[in-house]
């Protein structure tokens, strides 16, 4: 069972078409969820199956069908809601922020909004302004709602089995990038449950937290730093609310060097809460090194030689941290290695 | 039904006007947008819809919790802030609730229980249920984009949901010519959804045309169905007061729905001592809510943390 | 006028062709969504338009920026990330701007510049200028909640705009029919504006209907005017190939579409010698511009942090 | 002149006009700026001053409101676009994150929007989920946009000509509180620009930095932890995007203590991003212990009882500054003193 590899696409497809199976309060819809291109084929074959009423397109009003989720999930049912880009939520902040994120408090407990939704972030071939943001740190910010950002294809199933299975609003986010990286998914149902972090490589000398698709260029950097002697312990966060900062911190503890690299801005972002509250947390010891890293503060161009400069990537990272353990006076920068372009997930489980 | 109509209205109005007496004693800690005025809208659609029938409203939402039959003892807790209350404490008079009842919500960003009321008839459209949705709103609501975006997709989905629109011409002091020039009934109609105009607070005719039309929509097929409810409000926007003052509109506007208050008229139609018994009963069911509130104990501090998170 | 038509007819297909000749060598690493099939709107539009009359459009842009008279120089090379482009490389394809023709810009935010060129119609007012505004979109964008709040603000303000929706019947692959469930003409009209159909890609009536609104619109006091125009897409939705094979439309729904191709029309209303010019002129023009997109350098590293504040 | 004081609305009133009467591209339009409550008198006397082109309310459409307000600021004008709430901006996050924040950039620096947009944060008196929030740390993770919260009237007036003036488009927060808290005022235009933070008390043992109404509570602990013999270095950030973050890292090299007091939530907030940054600028000085206060990670409940609960106040942070200076196990929790309920600004220029 474990050497059944799947695309993340094909993890978000069986996620959905299991639990669709098993439920049939779960609906699915969007914008384009049931056209010739299944939102990059992770909806394929479900309008079919499910029919017309359970799998829908929507007209292009994000800000009514995602109050229209919300009204769903009053009701009852389970609602998947999909925007094939992340930007496009910024038209339904409203009814996330304001409705989603306070009905259950704000009405004492006696209605709760069982509903996922999943979002795109862009990348690469001059995707640029609009069509390349990461906004998770908006919905970190509130509380009420839960937000997830898988990076291998097991977690992406195991993720969002669990992000329907749940009684509050999740903010399921998904890296384009990342949709066709392969890796071992078991069959059947399980979950990755909320506020559960995970050690993607162990070392002793730093950490590396690498969120949504920088968890790939901090496996990257990692190999790097192997160059070095520099032995890198990478986490993936993979729920971003509920937060394991426990695990972080313990990594830290043994490290004492710290670098978060985010596939968003660093300002009042998951990096910048990630490194407060490590710090917080291990005040009494003293010498502790911390990093962020992320998208450059500007808007994203689309031209190739500018946009590679706005994303960290494996060497960058793992130039940063030579310095932020050897000293900032040191540096280093590798040499791109090609085998480390691609790399194929390992599990673990 | 004369009898039951007047008692509705009868308790709506002196409820509020309990309100508005004991909000300057500063118990009542939460931004209050009263209905005086307004009350024949939620009366006349609550009560041609069932009890398992849902709606939903906004921040002037006392009439429409009351009408859709929602506790009078919770709701007057929940303007005291007491644990006792429809929400805990935790939403005060514009989170108005009550799911037993039907009363399914309100929220104080105009527009915005729109589209949760279409994804409700959505579910029950799904589950095959013959309920309904009445969604309520003001004129102001109208202007907001959000409002078209629910049209579309709920006469798309042909979607068996009553939109009631409560005009009084204001959006908190601005007059509805300044903020739109032509019919809201022609903007819905456009959607191919049919809309009716109903004049000055005329509950009796409301009461027919949705009783009418409900039944078509229960069967699922019909699809929307659009009111736009002429009416007024008496006081202030918000806050127990009188605003002629401002200036923004005369006394004479008012004037007019005083004399077409449908709580007089139909008060006429019940006989007097019908009409004093009835009044009694609401008087003493009034007295005893706002003692049940003012006996409830505030939320223990505890109850901060509770509720961010379901199973948490 | 037919030798003005063909000629930018003319340009507009064949640059987008070479756009799609050329998008397989990867030298264009921006997505891409020809007009293709859609010239004769942004061509008919523009025409009735003065140099100062500004316009907005979608990201599917290429037609409009040419049409109202942006570079060709800088469109290419902003296509390939040169610093000579438009946008200095920084905004691609679907952020085409050249505001010395009154090319305000694309969002590839559907819908969103509807208001902003709502907001410059509002400023020419304001100043007592005569130019107009001309705003552009697609049948999917009057979905958009900011659609409507944008007409009810143009219409209650009598704003010198003109809202241009290219109805090309289809969302991506999804048809209008499965989005809205009423004329768009009627939705538009529900505000007071006065709301034409122009079919078939007629770019000569198009053109003679806008340039006898636009002439009452400079007034400042006529008020927004909507036309519809029906198109069609002849290329995939994003990229340089068809799509046909996709099976959410057919070949035969374009086949109508390519006898009523205006520019084959209106070529035949040119003498052929002068049309072989013509098209000679635009090729030079057209291979020029790509020998200098690619010969024009890419932006310095340090651009990264250029222009994210003025005067910063 | 110094003599001079006026209440924070009557400065915002004067400066707006003293701005419009000097530029005629100002404008200034929002929901009910031109009815008789004037935007709690905010806008008092514009509307008949400039007349109804000038100076106009509008519909209830956020979101196409602003995106008017940029295309005005296109064509040259200066538009000030005002919300009664700030919770009302998830309308406009579209246009503001995707269109505002991004038109300079991503067209080559071809256009640029000078733009204000004030808001206003609630509290108290029952606001409750959707009229108390504050989401500044939204427009300080997206580049392009500035972002200010002044705390006195005479930051209020230089703020806002200085935001005015600003080319680019400008957040503007102002917290209802402050509405009716009175202080020096010079007459005339005068510009408290960006990036600057200002030292509102001197001290040696902690540095506090109190986020818009948070900085009178700050003040207010800084009063009780003279009790206790604490001297609290006061700082009001004024700018939050420009940050001035030099003012505060040189007062916590000093103080080897931060407490960050933020109006608004803890998680990716304002006050994760200063504590990131202080502890990134000074990790060569081990040894500096930091706490952050805000919001409780709760929705705003209406209930007096739990409202008092979801805010900081004077007492709350002094008590947690004392465990902060004193050590962990140190607990103490001032008395009330009534003459600290209401404190005047006193400046400083
Ligand atoms: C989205 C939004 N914008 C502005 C406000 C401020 N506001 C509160 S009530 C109101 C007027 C609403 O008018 P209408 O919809 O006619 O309802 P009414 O108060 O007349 O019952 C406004 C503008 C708000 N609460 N929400
Ligand atoms: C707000 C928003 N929602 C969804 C998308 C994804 N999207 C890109 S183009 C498009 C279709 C737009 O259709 P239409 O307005 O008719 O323009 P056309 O592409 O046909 O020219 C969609 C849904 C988007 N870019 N923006
Ligand atoms: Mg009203
Ligand atoms: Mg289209």
């Amino acid at each position: 069972m474990l050497d059944r590899t799947l695309s993340f696409v094909d993890a978000i497809q069986e996620a959905t078409d299991l639990e669709m199976e098993r439920d049939d309060r779960v609906l699915l819809f969007g914008l384009d969820v049931d056209d010739p291109k299944a939102i990059l084929g992770t909806t394929r074959g479900l309008p079919e199956k499910y029919g017309p009423e359970r799998v829908f397109g929507t007209p292009l009003s994000e800000d009514a069908m995602t109050g229209g989720a919300i009204g769903m999930a009053l009701a009852g049912l389970r609602p998947i809601h999909v925007h094939i880009r992340m930007d496009f939520l910024m038209l339904a902040m409203n009814q996330l922020v304001n409705v989603a994120a306070k009905s259950h408090y704000m009405y004492g407990g006696l209605v709760h909004l069982p509903l996922v939704v999943r979002s795109i972030i862009g990348k690469s071939w001059g995707q640029g302004a609009q069509h390349s943001q990461a906004f998770y740190s908006f919905f970190m910010h509130v509380p009420g709602l839960k937000v997830v950002a898988p990076t291998t294809p097991y977690d992406a199933k195991g993720c969002l089995i669990a992000a329907i299975r749940d009684d509050n609003p999740v903010m399921f986010v998904e890296h384009r990038i990342l949709y066709y990286q392969k890796g071992p998914v078991p069959e059947g149902d399980y979950e990755v449950t909320p506020g559960k972090a995970r050690i993607t490589a162990e070392g002793e000398d730093v950490t590396l937290v690498g969120i949504s698709y920088m968890q790939i260029e901090c496996l990257r950097a990692q190999r790097y730093l192997e160059e070095v002697g520099i032995r890198s312990e990478v986490i993936d966060p993979i729920w971003l609310s509920p937060l394991d900062i426990e695990t972080i911190a313990n990594s830290v503890r043994k490290t004492r060097h710290l670098c978060v690299v985010d596939n968003g801005w660093t300002t009042c972002g998951a990096s910048a809460e990630i490194v407060a509250q490590v710090l917080e947390q291990l005040q009494d010891e003293p010498g502790i090194k911390v990093k962020r890293m992320g998208f450059a503060s500007v808007t994203c161009p689309t031209t190739p030689v500018l946009e590679t400069e706005f994303y960290p990537n494996g060497q960058t990272i793992a130039s940063a941290v030579f310095s932020l353990v050897r000293g900032k006076d040191k540096t280093w920068m590798p040499e791109l290695r090609p085998e480390l372009k691609d790399i194929e997930f390992k599990g673990p489980f | 039904m004369h009898e039951t109509f007047y008692r509705s209205l009868y308790r709506v109005r002196r409820v509020e006007e309990e309100v508005a007496r004991i909000y300057p004693t500063d118990q009542i800690k939460s931004p209050t947008h009263l209905s005086i005025g307004q009350e024949a809208i939620s009366v006349g659609v609550c009560a041609a819809l069932r009890p398992d029938d849902v709606v939903f409203g906004t921040y002037r939402g006392h009439a429409l919790y009351l009408a859709k039959g929602g506790s009078l003892n919770q709701m007057i807790a929940e303007l005291y802030g007491k644990v006792t209350g429809c929400a805990r404490g935790k939403g005060g008079s514009m989170h108005l609730i009550d799911t037993a009842a039907g009363m399914m919500g309100t929220s104080a960003v105009v527009g915005t229980t729109i589209p949760n009321a279409v994804g409700y008839a959505y579910a029950l459209k799904y589950r095959r249920q013959d309920q309904v949705v009445a969604s309520f709103f003001g004129d102001g609501a109208t202007e907001e984009g959000v409002f078209h975006e629910s049209l579309n997709f709920a006469a798309l989905k042909k979607l068996p949901i009553l939109f009631i629109c409560e005009n009084n011409r204001y959006a908190i002091h601005t007059h509805q010519s300044q903020r739109q020039c032509s019919e809201i009934c022609d903007r819905v109609r456009a959607y191919g959804i049919p809309a009716e105009r109903i004049e000055q607070n005329d509950l009796l005719h409301l009461y027919e045309r949705v009783s009418a039309t409900v039944t078509a929509l229960r069967s699922g097929e019909s699809g929307p169905v659009f009111f736009e409810c002429m009416t007024y409000r008496w006081r202030e926007h918000v806050g127990p007061g009188n605003d002629f003052h401002l200036g923004y509109r005369s006394q004479e506007e008012l004037q007019t729905w005083l004399e077409h208050d449908p709580m007089l008229k139909i008060g006429k139609e019940v006989e007097d001592d019908r009409r004093s018994q009835i009044e009694a009963e609401v008087e003493a069911e009034i007295a005893e809510a706002f003692a049940f509130a003012e006996g409830s104990p505030f939320p223990d501090r505890s109850e901060l943390f509770a509720h961010v998170y379901k199973g948490a």
